[in-house]
C-alpha cells in the first residue's frame, strides 16, 4: 500500500480538467482580445496613425498633444463629477428602488417593468427627448413658468456650469432600472431567516438593509459596481445624444473624444493615446482590487 | 397565576397544510416550558408565532396580558434562539453578539459586559472573531445561543439549542440555561428532544403531536402518569413497553390479563375503576420492571438480546409472546437465552383504553 | 452584376435622390444592393473602413471627397478610376474643377464626385423681421444692426445649434464673408499661421463675437431645430449649408416671401464646393469590377446628375446640365457656380483632424461668452501652424 | 389594492370586536402602503415623462410638433408615425421601414443572447467553485477589459475575424457579441454563484455529479434571478446593438436598429420627430416584452431551505 | 484486518488554524466507527477530507487500498449526511433523494425502489412533493439521511445525522442504520454527540480533542477503561467524578487517600504497580458508586441535591470535601441533607496521573 503512496500532487494540468475547458473561451478572449487587443492599441498610440493604423512611429507626441487639449482636460473634469454622482445616485435609487419592490408589492412586474424600459430604448431618441424636456423653451422651465412661477429657471443642458448635471438626470433615468434589477435579485437571495433573525432581534428595517442585508450582497454589489463603472467611463451616447459635448465643450467626456479624433478626426493615433490614458486609469484601480479580492484564498 | 404568555386558540395553515389546529396554552410568568413532540409536529412553528414571524390565519397571543397577536416582533419583548441559527453571515462572532445591543443603543460597557459573560458560558471566547462561516456545526449552535442569552427580554424562546453540542457542553449549558433562568427569572419556552433536558430543565412539559397540546403537566407527571399512549410513548428511551390485553377479575380484585398471564393490579392508583372485560393496554417502562429481583408476583422469561450502553444494560427479554425492554445496571450481564424471572412495579404502571389510548 | 453601394443617405429627400441613381444603375442591367448607414463621420466611417480592412469591400462607397481618403488609396484599397475618367473625359465636364483634384492622388482619379453643397447662406425669417419692425437685412452688417431691434421683441436674432460642426461652419462662412476668399485660401490652403494670426482674421473673429452674441439663447442641439426657430419666427437667422432649404420647403414657406436667402452672407457670394464622391474599391471579382465602371459613368451622366440632384438640393458637379426645375436659392448658387466665385471647402483642404481641432474651438467659442476673440485667434492659429 | 384579508367574519366578530385577532389584516391605506406605494408612484412618475412625451409626440402630425408644446396631448391622433415607422420609413432605397430589419434582429440576438450567457455563466461557475491556478488572472484581465471602449477593439478585432476567415458572418457577429458580453456577464455569474451556499456544491459533489451535471442541474436552477438580469442586459445590448450589426455583417443581414438609425440619424436631411419615437419605441418593444415576461423568474428565496448554520 | 479507510498523518488548517494534525486512523472493511470528541475539534472537517471536499495540507487518505487524496469525491465510492443537510433549495424531497441516482444512471425502476424504502424508514413519505424550504428541521435532517441511504456506496460519512430528531425516532433511526449496516456491511463513519447513539452503534469509538484522536477502541474499553482524563471525562452523563488525591500504603496495598479519607483500590486492575505518594486522580462513574448499598468499605456522605431525570435520580453528594454525583434508580428518592453512606465500585473505577492524565 504505502509502495504506490506518493505525497505530490498528481498533474497539475490534468486536475480540474472541465474547468479549465469551460474556461477556454474566457482565456482566450482575455489574452488575444482584450490583452492582444490593449497592447496592440497602446503600441498604435505611439504612431501618427491616421484612418488607418500605420506603424509610423512619433514617440510621446500623441500624449503631449492630448495633456494640452483643453477638451480633453474638461472631459476628464467631467468624468470626475458624473463618475462620482452616477455611482453614488444609481446604487442608492437603485437600491432603494430594489428594497420597495422586495416589500410584497402588488403591480411589481409593473413596476419593474417602468423601472426599466429607459434602458430598452435605444439612447439616440430618448436623448432628443430629455433634449426637449429639458430644454428652456419649451420643457419643464415654460410648463412651470406657465402655472405662474415665472423667475423659474431650469435650463441645465444650456447652461456651462450645470450641463453635467443635467447629462446625470438622464444618465441615471436610463442606467438605474438595471441597478435596481441587479441588487433585486441579489436581495431575493437572502434567506428569509436572516429577517426573521434581524426582526426578533429588534432591528429596524433600515438597519437590517444597511448592516445586515447590504454586506451579505458584498458580491452582487461588487458586480454592479462594476457595470456602473464601466458604464461611466465608457459613456458616450448619453452626452452626443443630449449635448453633443455642449454647450461649447462643457459636457465633453474621454469616450467621447476617444471616438471623435478616431473616427471623426481620423486621427487614430490620438485616440488610442486617449483610451490608453483611460485604460491605464482604470487599471491602476483595478489590479489592485482584484489582487485583494482573488489574492486570499477565501471565496468572496 | 399571571400568565406571561397565554395562546388562545391559535390555528396556523401554510396552504393546505394545517399546522397548528385551535391551540391554547398558557405559560406562567417566569415559568420554564420545555416543548416536547415529534419532528414535525409543529414546534418551530408554535415559537414562530410566539415571536411574530409567522402570522397565525385564527386567535390570539398575549405576552404579559397585552394582545400583541398583530404586533411587530421587535415589540414582542422576547428573544429567540433559531433552529436553523440564522446567523448574521457577513459579522464576526462578536457582532452578531453585539448587533442588536448596539442597535437597542445600550452602553458600550454594558455591551461588553453581557457579551463577555455570554462568551464565558458558550465557551467561544476564541471564535470571537471569526464568522459563521468558519464556524463548526456546534460553534455555530453556541453563537446562536448567545445572540439570544445576552438580550434582555421577558420571553426567551429557544428551538432546539443544543442539540449540535457535544454531551459534556451539553450539559454545562444546561445547567448554565437553569441559573440563568433562576436569576432572570424570565419565561422560557424551550424545544428540544432530548428528554434529559426536558425533564431536568422544565417546570411544565407540553407535549405536542400534530400540532395540538397532548399532555401539558411536570415532568413527573408526564413521566409517572402520561395522559395517554403517546405521551407515554414519546417519553423515555428506550421507550414504555405496551403489553394489549383486558381486565379480569382475579379474587374481586382486577387483574391485568394478557396471552393467557394475569399480572396482579394491586398498586395501580385507579383500580377500582376498572371493570372486568374492559380492554387495556398495560404499560411499564423498562426501569419499572425489575429482573431476578424480589416482587410479590414474579414470572418465568429469557433473554433475547442484550444491549449494554454504558451506565445500563438495555435487555430485550421474551414473555408470553411479548417483548419487553427492561434496564439493568451497566454491571449486569445476561447472556441472550438466560431464563430470568421478571416482576412489574404497578405502582409506576400505566394502564390505557385500548380503544381511546387515554389513561385510566 | 450586384454590387453592393454604401452611403450615409437616409432621410426622404435624400433616400429619394440615392433611387434615382439606382434606377439608372439597374437600367444598365446591374443591380444596386443598397446599404445606407446614416450619420457620416462618427457613425458610417468606421464601418466602411472595417469593411475595407476586414476584407470584405463593398463595391463602392460615399465618402466625403478630400483628404479623407487619401490613407485608403495609399493603402491599396481604392481603385484607380483614371481609365473611365479619361473615357468619359470628366476632366472637361466637372466643373468647378477643383472637384476633380480632391479625388486625385498622385494623378490617378480614384473618386467619382456627384454634387456640391454649399456652406456659405444666411437664412432670414421675414417675419421675425416684421415682428421687430426692422426691414429684412440684404448682408452681414445690416443683419448685425437689426440685431437689438430683434432681441427687444424677444427673438434670437442668430440661431446656432448646440453641435460643434455648426460652430465651426458658420465660422468658415464669416471668415469667406469677412476677410475674403483670399484670406481663406492662405489660412486654410497654404496653412499660412501668420495671416490666421494677422488682422484680417482679427476681424473675422470680432464678427464672430457678434454672433457668438446674437447666438445667445439658441438653446437647441440640432442644427434643423435651429433651422425651425428661423421657420417659426423665433430666431432671425441662421448660417447654414443649402440643406436647410428643404426645411423650409417642407413647412411650405417660400423663397423670398416668408424666408430670405443670403448666399455669401450678402457681402461675398462666393460659395464652397464640396460635396459627396463615390469611391470603390478594390474588387478581386472581375464582373463586379466591371460593375463598378459602369457605376461611376452612370453617376455622373447628365441625366442622373439632374435628377439627382433635384431631389437632393445640391447643386450638380457638372455644368452642362440644364436645371429649370431648380427654385430660387438655387438658382441663385448655380449663377454663382457658373461665375467661378468658388472655393474650395474646408473638408478638402484640411486633414479631418484639424477640421476637428477647429470644430472644438469653435464650439468651445460660442458657447463661451468668457473666451475672448484674441485667445480664440491665438489657439486657431495654433491648429492652422500644425495643420498638414 | 383590495387584498384585505378575509376573516371569518361570525368569528372576528363574535371576539372582543376590535380586539386582533387571527392574522393582521392588510389595510389598503395603512401608513407603510402610502409610503411604499407614494414613492413607488412618484419615481415611476419621472421614469415615465419621458416615455409619455415620446408616445404623444408620435401619434401627432409634423406641424403640431413645430408647435413646439411637447407635453400637449395631440390635438388630432395619427397612427401615421407608427406605421411610417414600421413599414415605409426608408432606408435608402428601401422603404419598407423597420419591419426589414425585425427578423434580422432577431436572428442575430437570439443566438448571440444564448450562446453569451451560456458561455459567460459556464465561466462564471468554473470560477466560483471550481478554481485553478491562474484563472484569478485571465479574470482580471477580463474586468479590465470590461472598462475599454468598444470602439477602441473594433479595427483589431476586424483583423483577428478576418484572420480567422469568419468576417462578415454572422458567427463572427455571435462571437463578438460573446466576447464583449464576457466580462460583465462572467463577473455577474461567478459573483453569484460563490454566493450560493457551498454546501450544495460539495453535496453534488458527493452525490457523484461532475462539473457539467453540477452547473446544470443544480446551480443553474437556482440562479434564475441572475439568469434573467443576464437576460435582460443581452437582450437590450444585443437588440439595441447597431455598430457591431453593421461592422461584422453584411447589408442582407442588417439588424433592425440599422434602420432605427437610419431613420433618427439622417444628418443632413429633415428630421421626422414623429415618426422617431414611434420608430424607438418600436424598436423597444421587444426587450420591454421580455423585461415584463421575465419577472417571474425573479423568485424569492431561492436557497431556502437548503442549508442550517 | 483489510483496512477501507486509511488516513496517514493527515493535517489540515484554515490559514492560521491547525484543525487536524498528523492524523492516523484506519478503519476496516465493514466497520462501524464512530466519531465523538468536543464541539469543534474537527470531526467535520475529517469527514471533509475523507469524502475530498477539503484538500489536506498534509498526509493522505486510502480508501479501499487506493491513494484518493487527490481524487474527486465522485469517484471515491462515498455517500454523506451533511452536518448542514445541504439538501438542493430547488428540487422536491423525491428529487432530492433521486438526484443522485439519476447522475449515476440507474435504472428507473430501481430508483423508485430504493426511494421508497428510504421514504420508508425515515418516515417522510408524505412530504415527497414538498421543497425543502416546507420542511421542519427534523424532516429536513432525514431528507438529508435519505439521500445518503438511497445511494449504494462502500463508505458512508455521517455527520450528526439524528441530532434534530426526537426520541423516538432517533431510536428507530439507530436501529434502521445498524440494521443497514448489518445487511449491507459497508463502512459507516458516524459523528455523534449522542452517547447511546455511539455506544449501541459503533464497532469502535474515536474519541477526538483539538483534531487529535484521543482513543480508539471498542465501546466498552472506551467507557470502562479510557486512556485518559479527557476521554473518561467525556464519555458518560453525567460525567465521571474525579478526585484528586495520592496513594498511600495500608497494609502493604495501596490505596488512594485524598483529603485525609482512605479508599482501598482492592478491585483496580492495576494496583500492584502503585507506589505510595504518587499523585494521582481517581474517577468513579455516577453509576459506579452505591449509596447505602453493601459495598466491602463504606464511608460518610451528605445529599446536596437531588436531581430527578425520569428513569433515574441523580444524587450530588458532599463527602470529604469533594462534591460528587451519584446515580440511583428513579423509584429512590432523598431529601437534601440526608446522611448517606456510599462505596465505590474500585473494579470499574479508573486512576489517572495527576500530571500526565494518562490511566494507569
Ligand atoms: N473556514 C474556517 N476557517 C477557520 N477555522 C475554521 C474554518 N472552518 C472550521 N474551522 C474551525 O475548525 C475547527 C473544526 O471544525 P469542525 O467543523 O470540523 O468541527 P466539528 O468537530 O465538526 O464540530 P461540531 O461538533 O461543532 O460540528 C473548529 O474549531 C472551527 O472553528
Ligand atoms: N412552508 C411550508 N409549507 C408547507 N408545510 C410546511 C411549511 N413549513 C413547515 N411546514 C410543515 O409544518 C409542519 C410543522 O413544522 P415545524 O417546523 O413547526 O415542525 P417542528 O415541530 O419544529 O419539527 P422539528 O422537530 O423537525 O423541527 C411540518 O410538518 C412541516 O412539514
Ligand atoms: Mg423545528
Ligand atoms: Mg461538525
Amino acid at each position: 500500500m504505502t509502495g504506490q503512496a506518493h505525497t505530490g500532487r498528481p498533474r497539475r494540468l490534468l486536475r480540474n480538467l472541465s474547468s479549465k475547458i469551460a474556461s477556454i473561451p474566457m482565456m482566450l478572449t482575455a489574452v488575444v482580445i482584450f490583452l492582444g487587443g490593449t497592447i496592440w492599441t497602446v503600441v498604435y498610440s505611439f504612431t501618427n496613425s491616421k484612418l488607418l493604423p500605420r506603424a509610423n512611429f512619433v514617440g510621446f507626441d500623441q500624449y503631449e498633444r492630448l495633456w494640452d487639449a483643453p477638451r480633453w482636460i474638461v472631459s476628464i473634469q467631467n468624468l470626475a463629477i458624473y463618475g462620482a454622482l452616477t455611482l453614488v445616485f444609481s446604487l442608492v435609487v437603485g437600491f432603494v428602488l430594489a428594497a420597495l419592490m422586495d416589500q410584497k408589492i402588488r403591480f411589481e412586474n409593473t413596476f419593474r417593468t417602468i423601472f426599466l424600459y429607459p434602458f430598452a430604448l435605444s439612447f439616440i431618441v430618448t436623448g432628443l427627448v430629455w433634449q426637449w424636456i429639458l430644454n428652456p423653451e419649451f420643457g419643464v422651465q415654460s410648463v412651470v413658468r406657465a402655472l405662474g412661477w415665472t423667475s423659474f429657471t431650469f435650463d441645465p443642458l444650456y447652461n456651462a456650469d450645470i450641463v453635467i448635471y443635467g447629462v446625470l438626470i438622464a444618465g441615471l433615468w436610463q442606467g438605474t432600472g438595471l441597478v435596481m434589477c441587479l441588487l433585486l435579485a441579489g436581495l431575493r437571495g437572502i434567506d428569509e431567516d436572516i429577517w426573521k433573525a434581524a426582526r426578533v432581534d429588534g432591528i429596524p428595517m433600515w438597519k437590517t438593509y444597511l448592516f445586515i442585508v447590504i454586506p451579505m450582497m458584498r458580491p452582487v454589489f461588487i458586480t454592479t459596481l462594476v457595470i456602473i463603472a464601466s458604464g461611466i467611463v465608457k459613456v458616450y451616447d448619453l452626452v452626443v445624444a443630449q449635448t453633443s459635448g455642449g454647450p461649447g465643450i462643457a459636457s465633453e467626456v474621454p469616450a467621447k473624444y476617444v471616438y471623435d479624433y478616431m473616427f471623426q478626426a481620423q486621427n487614430l493615433g490620438q485616440g488610442f493615446a486617449a483610451s490608453t490614458m483611460m485604460l491605464v486609469t482604470v487599471a491602476i484601480i483595478i489590479i489592485p482590487w482584484a489582487y485583494l479580492e482573488f489574492g486570499g484564498r477565501k471565496r468572496v | 397565576m399571571q400568565n406571561s404568555v397565554s395562546i388562545k386558540d391559535l390555528s396556523l395553515s401554510f396552504g393546505a397544510v394545517n399546522v397548528l389546529e385551535n391551540l391554547n396554552l398558557d405559560i406562567g410568568d417566569g415559568e420554564f416550558l420545555v416543548l416536547l413532540g415529534s419532528s414535525g409536529c409543529g414546534k418551530s412553528t408554535l415559537l414562530n408565532c410566539i415571536a411574530g414571524l409567522l402570522e397565525p390565519t385564527g386567535g390570539q397571543i398575549f405576552i404579559k396580558n397585552r394582545n400583541v397577536t398583530w404586533e411587530e416582533p421587535k415589540d414582542r419583548g422576547i428573544g429567540m434562539v433559531f433552529q436553523s441559527y440564522a446567523l448574521y453571515p457577513q459579522m464576526t462572532v462578536e457582532k452578531n453578539l453585539s448587533f442588536g445591543l448596539q442597535v437597542a443603543k445600550m452602553p458600550r460597557p454594558e455591551i461588553d459586559k453581557r457579551i463577555a459573560r455570554a462568551t464565558e458560558i458558550l465557551q467561544i471566547g476564541p471564535l470571537l472573531k471569526r464568522k459563521p462561516s468558519e464556524l463548526s456545526g456546534g460553534q455555530r449552535q453556541r453563537v446562536a445561543i448567545g445572540r439570544a442569552l445576552v438580550r434582555d427580554v421577558d420571553v426567551f424562546l429557544f428551538d432546539e439549542p443544543l442539540s449540535n453540542l457535544d454531551a459534556k457542553l451539553r450539559s454545562e449549558l444546561r445547567v448554565e440555561i437553569k441559573r440563568l433562568h433562576q436569576s432572570l427569572r424570565n419565561t422560557m419556552i424551550y424545544v428540544t428532544h432530548d428528554q434529559i433536558e426536558a425533564l431536568t430543565l422544565a417546570d411544565r412539559i407540553a407535549i405536542m403531536k400534530s400540532g395540538v397540546i397532548q399532555q401539558l403537566a411536570d415532568p413527573n407527571t408526564i413521566y409517572n402518569a402520561p395522559r395517554n399512549m403517546f405521551v407515554a410513548g414519546f417519553i423515555g428511551s428506550p421507550s414504555m413497553n405496551f403489553l394489549r390485553g383486558e381486565i379480569a377479575g382475579r379474587d374481586g380484585r382486577p387483574v391485568f390479563t394478557t396471552n393467557g398471564v394475569d399480572f396482579a393490579l394491586d398498586g395501580y392508583d385507579a383500580a377500582e375503576t376498572l371493570r372486568p372485560g374492559r380492554k387495556v393496554v398495560l404499560g411499564v417502562r423498562p426501569e419499572h420492571v425489575s429482573v431476578n429481583g424480589e416482587g410479590a408476583e414474579t414470572h418465568q422469561a429469557t433473554v433475547d438480546i442484550e444491549e449494554p450502553m454504558g451506565a445500563d444494560n438495555l435487555l430485550w427479554l421474551k414473555h408470553a409472546g411479548h417483548t419487553l425492554s427492561v434496564r439493568v445496571g451497566g454491571a449486569r450481564r445476561f447472556a441472550p437465552g438466560t431464563a430470568v424471572k421478571l416482576s412489574f412495579d404497578m405502582g409506576l404502571a400505566s394502564l390505557f383504553d385500548a380503544e381511546t389510548e387515554e389513561r385510566i | 452584376t450586384d454590387l453592393e453601394v454604401t452611403h450615409w443617405w437616409t432621410s426622404g429627400g435624400e433616400a429619394a435622390a440615392v433611387a434615382e441613381f439606382a434606377k439608372a444603375f439597374d437600367a444598365t442591367g446591374n443591380k444596386w444592393i443598397d446599404g445606407a448607414i446614416a450619420g457620416a463621420g462618427s457613425t458610417a466611417r468606421p464601418i466602411m473602413v472595417s469593411r475595407l480592412t476586414g476584407g470584405d469591400p463593398m463595391g463602392a462607397t460615399q465618402f466625403n471627397h478630400g483628404r479623407q481618403a487619401e490613407e485608403l488609396v495609399e493603402a491599396g484599397l481604392l481603385r484607380d478610376l483614371t481609365d473611365v475618367a479619361t473615357r468619359e473625359n470628366w476632366k472637361e465636364i466637372i466643373k468647378p474643377a477643383s472637384l476633380l483634384d480632391s479625388c486625385t492622388v498622385d494623378g490617378k482619379i480614384y473618386c467619382a464626385p456627384v454634387n456640391i453643397h454649399s456652406w456659405q447662406w444666411l437664412w432670414l425669417s421675414n417675419a421675425a423681421f416684421e415682428t421687430a419692425g426692422v426691414p429684412v437685412p440684404k448682408n452681414w452688417d445690416e443683419f448685425v444692426a437689426a440685431a437689438p431691434a430683434l432681441e427687444k421683441a424677444g427673438i434670437v436674432p442668430l440661431a446656432v445649434g448646440g453641435q460643434a460642426w455648426q460652430a465651426a461652419g458658420a465660422f468658415d462662412v464669416l471668415m469667406v464673408a469677412i476677410a475674403g476668399k483670399d484670406t481663406f485660401n492662405k489660412v486654410f490652403k497654404d496653412k499660412d499661421a501668420d495671416v490666421a494670426a494677422g488682422p484680417d482674421m482679427a476681424r473675422v473673429f470680432k464678427a464672430a463675437e457678434d454672433a457668438r452674441r446674437m447666438s445667445r439663447g439658441t438653446n437647441v442641439q440640432d442644427w434643423n431645430q435651429a433651422t425651425n426657430m428661423v421657420i417659426t419666427g423665433k430666431a432671425g437667422g441662421q448660417i447654414m449649408g443649402d440643406w436647410a432649404q428643404g426645411e423650409f420647403a417642407l413647412a411650405g414657406k417660400v423663397a423670398g416671401k416668408d424666408y430670405t436667402c443670403l448666399p455669401g452672407l450678402g457681402v461675398n457670394e462666393v460659395i464652397s464646393t464640396g460635396g459627396d464622391a463615390f469611391y470603390f474599391p478594390v474588387l478581386a471579382d472581375e464582373e463586379k469590377s466591371k460593375a463598378q465602371e459602369v457605376l461611376a459613368s452612370t453617376l455622373l451622366a447628365p441625366a442622373t446628375q439632374v435628377a439627382f440632384n433635384l431631389k437632393k438640393g445640391s447643386l450638380p458637379v457638372r455644368g452642362d446640365v440644364d436645371l429649370a426645375a431648380a427654385n430660387d436659392c438655387m438658382k441663385k448658387g448655380l449663377d454663382i457656380l457658373a461665375k467661378g466665385n468658388v472655393i474650395e471647402g474646408t473638408d478638402q483642404l484640411l486633414s479631418a483632424d484639424s477640421q476637428k481641432q477647429k470644430e472644438d474651438l469653435f464650439s468651445e467659442f460660442f458657447a463661451n461668452p468668457s473666451m475672448t476673440p484674441e485667445d480664440a485667434q491665438k489657439r486657431f492659429a495654433a491648429i492652422i501652424a500644425s495643420a498638414d | 389594492m383590495s387584498d384585505s384579508v378575509t376573516l371569518p367574519a361570525p368569528a372576528a366578530t363574535a371576539r372582543a370586536g376590535a380586539e386582533p385577532w387571527g392574522a393582521k389584516p392588510r389595510r389598503a391605506l395603512s401608513g407603510r402602503n402610502i409610503m411604499l406605494y407614494g414613492t413607488l408612484l412618484v419615481a415611476a412618475l419621472y421614469y415615465l415623462l419621458p416615455l409619455y412625451v415620446m408616445i404623444v409626440t408620435s401619434l401627432k402630425g409634423m406641424p403640431e410638433i413645430r408647435l413646439g408644446n411637447i407635453f400637449s396631448p395631440p390635438l388630432e391622433i395619427t397612427f401615421e408615425p407608427w406605421a411610417k415607422a414600421w413599414a415605409s420609413a426608408c432606408t435608402g432605397l428601401n422603404c419598407d421601414g423597420l419591419s426589414r430589419g425585425f427578423w434580422n434582429s432577431v436572428r442575430i440576438t437570439v443566438p448571440s443572447t444564448l450562446i453569451s450567457i451560456l458561455v459567460a455563466s459556464v465561466n462564471g461557475y468554473a470560477l466560483a467553485n471550481w478554481k485553478f491556478r491562474g484563472a484569478d488572472i485571465f479574470f482580471t484581465i477580463l474586468i479590465v477589459g470590461a472598462f475599454i471602449p468598444y470602439q477602441v477593439m473594433i479595427y483589431p478585432i476586424v483583423i483577428v475575424l478576418r484572420e480567422m476567415g469568419i468576417y462578415g458572418t454572422l458567427t463572427g457577429l455571435v462571437i463578438v457579441h460573446t466576447i464583449f458580453g464576457m466580462p460583465i456577464l462572467t463577473l455577474l455569474f461567478r459573483n453569484y454563484f460563490s454566493a450560493l451556499p457551498e454546501e450544495l456544491f460539495k453535496a453534488a459533489r458527493i452525490d457523484g455529479a461532475g462539473f457539467w451535471q453540477i452547473y446544470l442541474r443544480i446551480m443553474l436552477p437556482m440562479s434564475l434571478p441572475i439568469f434573467v438580469v443576464a437576460m435582460i442586459l443581452q437582450i437590450t445590448g444585443i437588440w439595441n446593438d447597431f455598430l457591431f450589426g453593421v461592422v461584422f455583417t453584411r447589408p442582407e443581414v442588417y439588424p433592425m436598429t440599422v434602420q432605427l438609425n437610419n431613420i433618427v440619424n439622417s444628418v443632413q436631411g429633415v428630421k421626422e420627430y414623429n415618426v422617431n419615437m414611434a420608430a424607438t419605441l418600436l424598436t423597444g418593444a421587444v426587450p420591454l416584452i421580455v423585461y415584463f415576461v421575465s419577472g417571474r423568474l425573479f423568485v424569492r428565496g431561492i436557497a431556502a431551505g437548503a442549508v442550517k448554520g
